[in-house]
């Protein structure tokens, strides 16, 4: 039972991770209806950018210089301005030449950033897997483990506590400010988020500046956790589902979403086998090894299925078709 | 089924029968319906026009009934043609764009007995006139739509009466060979067709043709220009015109080529481009806005374009005309016309829809000289003809390879010319009419003792080429108070030649000088405006731009200078002149309906303006009664500016020459 | 193309479709309320009302679309309330919206094929050899379109994807559509709404020359009361949901409920 | 310029409704058929065979099945690499378990299996519509990937994990491994690729097409005329994954000769299909080949000019090319979002329109 417990604490904080880039996507899709898909590769740029800072890489070159290694406090503040002019530059080069467009097209403009993200991460940072040390604690937390025989690691722990306070903020940013009203305004009715008096263009800068930071938290707890390296932006595409089930315009969806799948595919990935070979006992042989790596596509699936009976996603609203 | 060869087919219904054996499968007719070329091949319309015949007989079409044909050009009317000419009945085909009332005069007039519309707008106009015009027993419609209820005894439709012949012929199969041997039968010298003039003057007269005579005319200019059965050419001129029923109902008839119907007035031009004629006719009028549309369309494209459509529109200029007439050019000329062709002239005339033209004429209003040489040099056979419906269209004609841009040609094979004392033209044609229905008065004004057709025109022998080179209409030369020769047509044209013109109206005989009103050409003009920001709502606001008085006044002075240049006519040069406040309209009846002005009613309607033009003032008030489209009348008021220009000293010429 | 039964002189035409005690809510919104009325064949029947009277809802609940909770829909003698949109066309039900809804990348001649859609039974390994009688069917149906084409005048417009055309023409392409249903029904939502005066003589005699030539009988949806009172042969006239009146034209003219619900006198 | 339609008229339906309806074009693609069957193969080599033809064709292909789905249809799909999987998977067990089997009939059975897998994974769209739809097909993608990686039977119980392919003959010919002569594989390819082509052709020109396209521009005005969208859409996945499974097979079994489900037939294949289609342009046949050709030659070129020309290394160059990819999808997008299909459009009608320019 203990293991079952450990599998879903596990499973939940995995889960927060990919809430952190579902948080990406509601944010810019809340603005601006566009579906990020870029997300998760904003996740690595952004962590590769910080790396690349602590350790003094000059862009372009592949070569680090320790004199130019920056200090944590220094590097983060300067990856956000970084996320920032990344931000501008997306408004500047892609979106305002793609208003009005259709969704799909939109969607790849995303994808072609995506690649964009990918190969600029890689030539200015390099592309070898980097080890990110932000002096965060490391190791099993002692204390769950002595008294409760849990096994729970730190690092984990504080991006639950991150995740927690960004949303927190972000909550607290769309319902009580005045730009954060017009940015949910301006998901309904361009018009509309005018009259509030904020420009479009400036909406857009603020919104991706914001996911940008959501992204850099979530590339920072990934990253110090198993290295900066592509696969982190394999977690763009584990968001979709998450989106799915929590509605693509709900922030606590997002956060609820990513703990179902986080720990719905756990439970899957280490029990799934045992049961169903169980199950068929004395039917037919099953290698409970075969229904092991189901993490690839349990998410995915169980969105499926979520979709069948609930379009609109846990949170999202009735959808009244109109002739 | 009897068959004969041009010699004894002296009717169109004899060469019907001969084409329907002879061209059996090539096509006869097409027509532009529910997105395709519908076609009939020769044999297919014999059967056509069998069934409607017989069925026009069964409802007592006779011979020498007459039957009126009202519409576009649609095969079911050419068909009617052909089927009323078997039962030895006259066709009377009438202006599809005739207000009820004038309708109703020819109707009348040709005491018609059927009438074959085109549609339930022809039929509602014939409708609201039966009452005046007795005569009337059967209507039938071509196209259904709205005439579902119209199903009344005497109002059925085309397809109703072929039905009934179809039915005909089979209860009584000899009804077939009765109707073959009614047109052997048909004599050559019965009326075959009778073509109202729309008439410059008065009332329309009624010009007889008879078969014979006109199969004549039309073998002798077949002849003349190699057509046959491999020829198309597009049906889109009036029925009721000479010009249509010659060109494309007899030659056709007689060459065995297939004539094209279009879609609707409205798509001519992209009928044209798609049929690819190789025989074609338009007034001068057409040729013109085509090259307008030409030269506004190349004023968008970008510079390297443009450049191109320049140089080789030179090339053309200098090379074309002479490789059209086989003449010695240099090689390089060819080379360079040769790439011409492929980038500039080719695609041109593809999007004219001009690729396949063989012979194109051109009459009915002298034609620009640049106008004429600018389709010439890209190739195209352009050539001028002179005619009249008294003579079932031609009198002259350029033979290939003697074109000239201000003559008409030699007269055509088989007819007789002479110009009188008066210089007015006569002539003697084989296809010339037999007189004016109902109107001896007329006809004995008309042809002179000995046999010849007096035109009204006046024209004269070129000394050089021998061709013949129109002035003016006859009656229409005058003289200025100081004796010299005003022929108001020439200076006319003269204007017209410019872009920016469309009509002119020239006033001087018996007066001390002379002085022209003219119409703008909205789309030349209104392009000029758009290009140079001038915002204008009417026609009228436009004409009265100043801007477009000084571009006006410029091309007056040009033609000034021309005319100083003919010591004939340098004292006919333009002292005064204003632009009216409204476009000239057939509807207004201030020009015919093949546009022509009509001079006097002008001078009526406009009397306080041409009492201007002479007395002096800078601009005078006028108000006109108009007609909308849709028949309502109303009034357009304006002041219309008058500008005086200083005429060109006779010793000029030379200099203005260079 | 059935011959058309001649409506004016037979006033006892059978009835094509009856709406009963129908009532339609979304959520809390009651936007139709126990309404009845019926369509004889042949004639043209108009649905008028002020804004958010439940007009083109009550289209919607005739071609299926919305499913009513309470009444009943009896058309050509069938009973029912539920009813899936592609089943009412193939029972001969047509239908044009308020906004087009076109088929924006089709040309009009692709859009008016579409309507042939029920009538177009070839199987897809046939059509991707466009051959036999793949191609046969292609080209029976293009002919039936053509003489729509021709009815509507819209020869020039053929070959051009509709997106591009201007409002007026659309609206002719979609009646098109429509019309390649060969529908017995035809429901028109707001024909002429949006066009001017010419575009909305040139529609009006459309529709009187579908309903001579076709017999299609025909209910539409209108604003202009000219244009009603000229075209149609009767009327029903909703507010807030509620009939208030039906009867020819000049009846509903002279009621003084109608009156009022134009006038906008307060409804307690 | 070279256009001449004077005189080309149409005197019948039949006429109008061909697929090249103007003499120029007809003859263009008559040019370029024989150059690509007589021309083409007289400088096949290996190279040119598996670095360019091969590949171009088969993407070609597989650009085709999912233009016909997201193009046409408007369902869009990120599956492709599963479904090419299918067809890759299903060719191997049929050529292993039926080794007599002509290989004509081997892609047909390919296809088919990917066509009933292609339905399968459709069956959602009855509820789910536009992205949540890429959901469903993201879940087939991975599904199926992760089916032919963990499920011996698949690969025949190779100890690799891998599935290589046998020499099969199509009609005669050899035309799977690497035996077999470059010219006859490049040919085999090359036909069927031209007959799936006509077949899609004649397919979108008619009735399905109008349907699809009913669908993909507005559903619910579709069903009110009577057009069973769901019927449709499942139409749509089936015809487009049986391409694709083709596509697929042929990947493994004429351009590679091995495959392993998640090297050969990943996401990213997926998305390098569904950039083939977005820059050749959604809803066209000839974008299918011109976003094919695009994606195919582009990495071709960029490779030679940085590594060869410039003299960088492949890893730079690696990562200059997947930029050069993102900028050109976004440059695309925002220029042209119907891709090089319109592009060509434009330049026709410009020719068609000579000298006037418009």
């Amino acid at each position: 039972m203990l293991f079952v417990l450990e599998t879903v604490i596990s499973g939940a904080l995995a889960g927060i991770m990919y809430s952190l880039v579902a948080l990406g996507f509601v944010l810019i899709f809340k603005a601006s209806g566009v579906f990020n898909f870029s997300q998760g590769v904003m996740a690595l740029f952004a962590a590769l950018t910080l790396v690349g800072l602590l350790s003094g890489t000059i862009p372009f070159t592949n070569t680090d210089n320790p004199a130019l290694a920056l200090p944590v406090w220094a590097a983060i503040p300067l990856t956000i301005f970084v996320m920032f002019i990344v931000a501008v530059l997306i408004e500047k080069f892609i979106l305002r030449h793609l208003v009005n467009q259709e969704h799909i097209i939109l969607f790849m403009a995303m994808v072609g950033l995506t690649y964009v993200f990918e190969g600029v991460g890689d030539m200015m940072w390099g592309s070898d897997v980097k080890v990110l040390d932000l002096g965060l604690p490391q190791g099993a937390w002692d204390w769950l483990f002595d008294t409760h025989d849990l096994y729970v690691e730190k690092i984990e722990m504080v991006a639950a506590a991150t995740a927690a306070v960004l949303v927190t903020v972000l909550a607290v940013f769309f319902q009580k400010t005045r730009i954060g009203r017009a940015l949910r305004a301006v998901a309904d009715d361009h018009q509309a988020a005018l009259s509030v008096g904020i420009s479009l263009r400036n909406i857009w800068i603020i919104v991706w500046s914001a996911a940008g930071i959501v992204a850099l938290a979530a590339g920072v707890m990934w990253g110090a956790k198993s290295g900066v390296q592509f696969s982190l932006s394999l977690i763009a595409l584990k968001a979709l589902p998450v989106l799915i089930l929590g509605g693509f315009t709900s922030i606590p969806g997002a956060i609820v979403g990513g703990l179902i799948i986080g720990i719905g595919e756990k439970l899957v990935e280490v029990f799934s086998g045992e049961l169903i070979a169980a199950a068929f006992a004395g039917l037919i042989e099953i290698d409970p090894g075969v229904f092991s790596a189901t993490e690839n596509w349990f998410a995915y699936v169980l969105a499926l299925f979520f979709l069948m009976f609930r379009p609109q996603g846990l949170f999202g609203e009735k959808i009244i078709e109109r002739v | 089924m009897t068959t004969g060869d041009t010699a004894v087919a002296d009717t169109f219904p004899k060469l019907l029968l001969r084409n329907a054996v002879k061209f059996a499968d090539r096509p006869a007719i097409r027509e532009k319906d529910l997105g395709i070329w519908q076609s009939w091949s020769w044999s297919e319309t014999l059967d056509e026009v069998r069934a409607f015949a017989i069925g026009l007989k069964k409802m007592g079409l006779k011979h020498g009934d007459s039957i009126a044909i009202i519409g576009d050009n649609r095969p079911r009317l050419y068909w009617t043609f052909a089927a009323a000419q078997s039962l030895g009945a006259v066709p009377v085909p009438v202006y599809q764009d005739a207000v009820a009332d004038e309708m109703a005069y020819v109707l009348k007039h040709a005491a018609v007995k059927f009438v074959m519309a085109e549609n339930q707008e022809q039929v509602d106009k014939i409708l609201s006139v039966s009452g005046k015009v007795k005569s009337i027993k059967e209507i039938i419609f071509d196209d259904e739509r709205g005439l579902k209820n119209y199903g009344q005894g005497h109002i059925r439709s085309f397809a109703a009466v072929q039905e009934l012949g179809r039915s005909e012929l089979k209860k009584n199969p000899k009804a077939g060979e009765r109707w073959v041997a009614e047109i052997g039968n048909g004599k050559g010298s019965d009326t075959s067709v009778i073509l109202y003039t729309s008439g410059t003057t008065g009332a329309s007269k009624g010009v007889q043709l008879t078969g014979e005579r006109c199969v004549a005319a039309a073998s002798d200019t077949v002849a003349f220009d190699k057509l046959d059965e491999n020829d198309v050419t597009l049906a889109y001129l009036p029925l009721a015109w000479v010009g249509d029923h010659y060109l494309n109902y007899a030659q056709g008839m007689v060459a065995g080529f297939c004539i094209a119907c279009p879609e609707s007035s409205e798509t001519v031009q992209e009928n044209l481009r798609e049929i690819g004629p190789t025989f074609y006719f338009a007034p001068p009028s057409v040729f013109a806005s085509l090259l307008t549309q030409i030269q506004i369309r190349m004023e968008d494209a970008d510079r390297f374009m443009q450049w191109l459509y320049r140089t080789f529109i030179g090339v053309a200029r200098r090379y074309g005309e002479d490789i059209l007439n086989a003449r010695p050019v240099p090689l390089t000329g060819r080379v360079l016309y040769a790439l011409g062709e492929f980038l500039i002239y080719g695609p041109i005339k593809n999007r004219l829809g001009f690729s396949n033209i063989r012979v194109a004429y051109t009459a009915g209003e002298a034609i620009g000289p640049d106008l004429f040489q600018f389709y010439r040099s890209l190739g195209m056979n352009l050539k001028q003809l002179y005619g009249q419906t008294e003579t079932f269209l031609y009198v002259t004609a350029q033979p290939d390879g003697e074109i000239h841009a201000d003559t008409v040609g030699p007269p055509v094979p088989g007819v007789e010319l002479r110009i009188d004392g008066n210089g007015e033209v006569l002539f003697k044609s084989p296809g010339m009419f037999t007189g004016y229905f109902k109107d001896k008065k007329r006809t004995a004004e008309t042809i002179t003792k000995d046999g010849f057709v007096k035109t009204g025109d006046a024209g004269l022998i070129d000394a050089k080429t021998g061709h013949l080179k129109i002035i003016d209409r006859a009656k229409d030369v005058g003289k200025i108070n100081d004796g010299t020769l005003f022929a108001p047509k020439y200076i006319e044209n003269k204007l017209k030649f410019f872009a920016n013109i469309r009509e002119a109206v020239a006033y001087g005989d018996g007066r001390d000088f002379c002085t022209v009103m003219l119409n703008i050409d909205l789309v030349a003009v209104g392009n000029w405006a758009e290009r140079n920001n001038i915002v204008y709502g009417t026609y009228q606001e436009l004409a009265a731009h100043a801007g477009v008085y000084k571009m006006i006044e410029e091309n007056v002075d040009e033609v000034n200078a021309s005319l100083a240049n003919e010591p004939e006519l340098a004292g006919s040069q333009i002292r005064r002149f204003l632009i009216l406040h409204k476009e000239l309209d057939a509807d207004d009846g201030e020009l015919t309906r093949t546009q022509k002005v009509r001079r006097s009613f002008i001078s009526d309607r406009y009397g306080p303006l041409v009492k201007a033009l002479y007395d002096g003032s800078e601009s005078c008030k006028i108000s006109t009664e108009v007609m909308f489209e849709d028949g309502r009348r109303g009034m357009i008021h304006g002041e219309v500016k008058i500008v005086t220009i200083t005429p060109y000293p006779a010793e000029q010429r030379k200099e203005a020459a260079e | 193309m059935n011959a058309a039964p001649n409506k004016k002189a037979n006033g006892k035409a059978e009835t094509l479709l009856s709406v009963e005690a129908v009532s339609l809510s979304f959520g809390g919104v009651k936007a139709i309320r126990d309404v009845s009325f019926d369509i004889k064949k042949g004639e043209i029947r108009a649905i008028i009302g002020p804004n958010g009277a439940g007009k083109t809802s009550m289209l919607n609940v005739i071609n299926g679309f919305y499913h009513p909770q309470e009444g009943t829909i009896t058309y050509k003698g069938k009973t029912r309330n539920q009813m899936r949109p592609h089943v009412a066309a193939s029972q001969g039900i047509a239908r044009t919206f308020q906004n087009v809804a076109l088929f924006k990348g089709m040309t009009t001649l692709d859009n008016i094929m579409s309507g042939r859609a029920l009538r177009m039974k070839c199987n897809i390994f046939w059509q991707m050899l466009y051959y036999g009688p793949a191609k046969k069917e292609e080209l029976e149906h293009r002919e039936f379109v053509e003489k729509i084409i021709d009815f509507l005048e819209i020869q020039h417009i053929r070959r051009i994807p509709v997106g591009k055309l201007p409002y007026g023409l659309q609206k002719r392409v979609e009646l098109g559509r429509a019309l390649a249903m060969e529908p017995d029904l035809l429901l028109l939502d707001e024909p002429m709404a949006g066009m001017n005066l010419e575009e909305k003589e040139d529609m009006c005699r459309f529709v009187v020359d579908v309903s001579e030539q076709y017999g299609t009988t025909i209910a539409l949806i209108e604003h202009d009361m000219g244009v009603v009172m000229d075209l149609a042969d009767r009327v029903v006239v909703l507010d807030y949901g509620r009939k208030i009146a039906d009867g020819t034209p000049k009846q509903v003219q002279n009621n003084q409920d109608v009156i009022d619900a134009y006038l906008g006198v307060s409804h307690d | 310029m070279l256009y001449r339609e004077s005189g080309l008229f149409k005197t019948s339906y039949a006429a109008d409704q061909v697929i090249f309806p103007i003499p120029q074009d007809r003859w263009g693609i008559l040019a370029i058929l024989a150059i690509a069957f007589v021309g083409v193969p007289l400088i096949m080599d290996d190279y040119w065979a598996n670095a360019v033809f091969i590949p171009f064709l088969i993407y070609s292909l597989a650009a085709l099945g999912l233009n016909i789905l997201t193009g046409y249809c408007g369902q869009l799909s990120l599956g492709t690499g599963g479904f090419l999987a299918v067809g890759g998977y299903s060719s191997y067990k049929l050529m292993t378990s039926f080794p007599e089997l002509d290989m004509l009939l081997v892609l047909g059975g390919a296809g088919a299996t990917t066509a009933l897998v292609g339905l399968l994974f459709g069956l959602p769209c009855l509820r789910i519509k536009g992205f949540y739809l890429v959901v469903a097909t993201l879940a087939a993608q991975f599904f199926i990937i992760w089916l032919f990686y963990k499920v011996p039977w698949f690969y025949n119980y190779n100890a690799t994990g891998q599935i290589s392919v046998v020499p099969r003959e199509a009609l005669g010919f050899l035309v799977t491994t690497q035996r077999a002569d470059p010219v006859v594989r490049y040919l085999f390819v090359l036909s069927i690729v031209v007959v799936f082509a006509l077949a899609a052709k004649n397919m979108v020109r008619g009735r399905f097409g109008r349907m699809w396209m009913a669908i993909r521009d507005m559903d619910i005005a579709a069903e009110l005329i009577g057009i069973r969208p769901y019927m449709m859409k499942l139409t749509a996945f089936a015809v487009s994954s049986f391409y694709i499974g083709v596509a697929g097979a042929l990947i493994f079994a004429v351009w590679l000769g091995a495959a392993e489900s998640g090297e050969t037939y990943g996401i990213d294949e997926s998305f390098l299909v569904l950039f083939m289609i977005i820059v050749g342009g959604l809803g066209s046949v000839l974008g299918s080949f011109l976003g094919a050709a695009f994606i195919v030659l582009m990495p071709i070129g960029l490779k030679n000019l940085l590594v060869d020309g410039f003299g960088m290394t492949a890893v730079l160059a690696k990562h200059i090319e997947i930029t050069a990819f993102g900028v050109l999808i976004i440059f695309f997008l925002i220029v042209e979002p119907h891709g090089l299909a319109r592009l060509w459009q434009i330049i026709k009608e410009k020719l068609r329109l000579w000298p006037y320019p418009h």
